[in-house]
């Protein structure tokens, strides 16, 4: 019998060994971050981890900035972890992202803080070509030309080719050892449905040897339609629910 | 000699948002690009998208109640939902994207140059710039438009000949909005199309970096 | 306001010029084939036509076969016209497809006749490059290295390049003009939802300078969850919506 | 000297079915392999994988009344649904394919040959061959399974020492199921590792056309 649900966070984790490359969901909203699976990862202690997200993320000092400017109009969750723990705790060796560094007045992040001290190695890239780069690792292709690129930094060190007179640039797949992601819904073969903007919650699914999914709930067999699931359970190895209440510490085993 | 008055954050947004046709495409960047959401000309439907996953959205949520918390635009910002909206993952989003799906871009900008290239990533004093979707929204949109001050807070031009800041992306801006001015990327140069009430192409050529071309027609910034 | 419903089928393939690039959808059910668009097509004559599609299409003696032989399982349905239609009518010059010839017992498919009389081209690839070089049309990429095709007919005449020690073939995007596709409900922004397998009809949508979706029902705006929608509009120009009463020839307008 | 019996489609489809570990993900070719589904061992969940965007479907419609007109699988047949079923697109449908999460496919042959090379899609006497999705299936699959019959109907070999007819896909069989032998594709060559009953090695070798390493542990053909 399939049934990829596993009991806690933690075990959800636990191979998930130094010198990893994982790949972390989620962007631009506290609801779709795989919150208890970082902290789980945090927990654990792996380090020297190869890290690829949409952004460095803003650590704890940040978040509860955001959590105080946004609360005229959104609850920002307590329980909420970003990439920014991880490098806070100096677990990354070196992040592949699109936003590595605040902007405006906010303070700055772990990982920038890491980036001055010369501890962190960034590669930085845009969101198009990160996110098609993920999706070949999962689609099982080995690169790709895109016209996003020539004649800027992204380029340097890439073949540039021509095709029909425009300059493209070959980007390669992005593979992880692990994905840890965020749903809404799952079922015990793994089939995965969203809520809101999917992000890279949907593209890295599949694109790592090992694909962990944080949902909200597992429903029976047979509850998801199959023209309403957006992850086949395929892409997913497993799952694990968050709790029902909101942790307070990331620290708390969960 | 004192500067007549620049137009205002609102004014710049209405004058990028005329060219949001009826039934186009936008996505607008963080900063300034974002209040063009407010400004599309009445009774033309626009389709709004968001990178990380989310195309057709409303405008920005003002009170909780209106707050959906799966329903956020980038930066961290709830928005309302509205009909015929459409929730998409990263890749996809991107395939609207560098496949020309998108009409019409408004980034915000640091450095244009002569060539179009666009810099607008790396502000100067970070260690790193954040390059987010700018270089694929800027590559491939049928329409890149850069909304920016003409000027940088010290004064410097922003408008240059050859950008110095790392590129976005190369030979790309169609249009430049300003606080003083219109210049379409042309061929032939950079050309002054419009200028803001009070402004001559004298005085918008004195805080511009490159040279302008001066449009056989050109005219007073006009809204709709 | 926007609105992408068009009144009749032949308006909506109206300017399917001759010589014209066309991908049509659908595969492996009489109920995900653009029957109507293909008999549009048929109708207004356009010929020397480059059509990419799964299979060449059974045309219209074959379908009726099939329709006796499956008759004790499946109703299929009598409005079934597929790529074979217009083979049989002699409007394809050049055919991108992975499966060109009958099987078993089955007589003879038109494109397959035209091909053994040396009247069309035909450029065979399998599956899943077939899918992705549509893909790579929709998402604005040039290319793509895949590890399907070294050491075969497939790989003849293209660059093939070791990643990780491993063959691969660069497959090109393939654009059309045209791509004529079924779906199930769409509202007026040309926002699609599916009925069963997907196919190639979700695949083509945005592949094409001009999207046609072949539509059960047109629903109000707002009625198509925006989580279960398949393809966002952006992708569609133009829906046209099926008859109630099933049509009886290709020939009636429609 | 009168041949012993072959094994009938049905114990040739349980040979193979026997591959599917608990919890597997299969693509079943068309011909020959389909009736692997008939033959899942007991107590294992196995996916079924279609080729045009079917997860998870269950068997073949036997009646009219089990028909869903959108649930088919390739081939014009309507197949139940079943719990845990996704629909996918056709490129959806070959990520999992090339991104190689198909655990085994069995797939129909033509010829395999020594070096584990494939030709099944281009039947003698056709103008053209159908690829299908076999090529992506045999390169991409974490293992390959050929069932076909030993020899052809004119009792020539289809194992053979090289492919004759155009490839499918190279170096690309792990596992050679027959109506006679179980095969095993390794850089040895290709070891015999079962035989059907009242068959030798010797007499599997004859109806042959490359050279078969006998293993060391051959034995009889067993089910599940």
């Amino acid at each position: 019998m399939i049934d990829k649900v596993v009991a806690t966070f933690d075990e959800a984790v636990a191979d998930i060994a130094s010198g990893a490359r994982v790949h972390c969901g989620g962007f631009a909203s506290p609801f779709n971050m795989p919150s208890y699976l970082i902290a789980a990862l945090a927990r654990l202690g792996a380090d020297g981890l190869t890290v690829a997200s949409t952004s460095a993320g803003t650590g704890m000092a940040n978040a509860q900035q955001l959590r105080e400017q946004l609360a005229p109009i959104v609850a920002w969750p307590m329980d909420y972890w970003d990439p920014g723990l991880l490098a806070e705790l100096g677990r990354i060796k070196r992040l592949i992202t699109t936003f590595p560094v605040s902007t405006g007045h906010a303070r700055m992040w772990p990982f920038e803080a890491a980036l001055e001290r010369g501890e962190v190695e960034l590669e930085l890239i845009g969101q198009g070509s990160l996110a098609e780069r993920i999706r070949c690792a999962k689609a099982g292709i080995a690169g790709f030309y895109t016209p996003v690129g020539p004649g800027t930094a992204t380029a340097e060190g890439k073949e540039v080719r021509d095709f029909d007179g425009v300059p493209h640039v070959l980007e390669r797949a992005l593979h992880a050892d692990f994905a840890i992601i965020r749903a809404w819904k799952a079922d015990r073969y793994g089939n995965l449905v969203f809520r809101g903007a999917r992000t890279f919650n949907e593209t890295m699914a599949g694109a790592a040897r090992v694909t962990i999914a944080e949902v909200d709930e597992v429903v029976p067999l047979g509850d998801l339609a199959p023209d309403a699931i957006h992850t086949p359970g395929v892409y997913v190895q497993r799952i694990v629910v968050r709790p029902a209440a909101p942790a307070q510490r990331w620290e708390d085993p969960c | 000699m004192l500067e007549p008055p620049r137009l205002d954050a609102a004014v710049m947004a209405m004058v990028a948002a005329r060219e949001f046709h009826d039934g186009a495409v936008v996505n607008l960047g963080i900063g300034l690009p974002l209040a063009c959401a407010d400004y599309i000309p009445e009774g033309r439907e626009v389709i709004l998208h968001s990178e990380h996953g989310l195309l057709g959205y409303g405008p920005l949520a003002q009170h909780p109640d209106e707050v959906d918390p799966y329903v956020f635009m980038v930066g961290n910002r709830p928005v309302r939902p509205r009909p015929g909206m459409v929730f998409l993952s990263h890749d996809e989003s991107f395939a609207i994207v560098r496949g020309g799906h998108i009409d019409v871009t408004v980034l915000g900008g640091l450095q244009v140059d002569t060539g179009g290239n666009l810099a607008n990533t790396h502000v100067p004093g970070k260690i790193a710039g954040n390059l987010g979707g700018a270089p694929d929204l800027a590559t491939c949109a049928k329409r890149t438009v850069v909304l920016m001050y003409h000027t940088a807070r010290d004064g410097s031009p922003k408008v240059v000949e050859r950008c110095t800041l790392p590129l976005t992306a190369a030979a790309c801006v169609n249009r430049i909005v300003t606080d003083v001015a219109v210049i379409d990327v042309t061929e032939g140069g950079l050309l002054l199309r419009e200028v803001a009430p009070g402004w001559s192409a004298e005085a918008v050529q004195q805080v511009t970096g490159a040279t302008l071309v001066i449009a056989e027609d050109l005219r007073e910034v006009t809204i709709g």
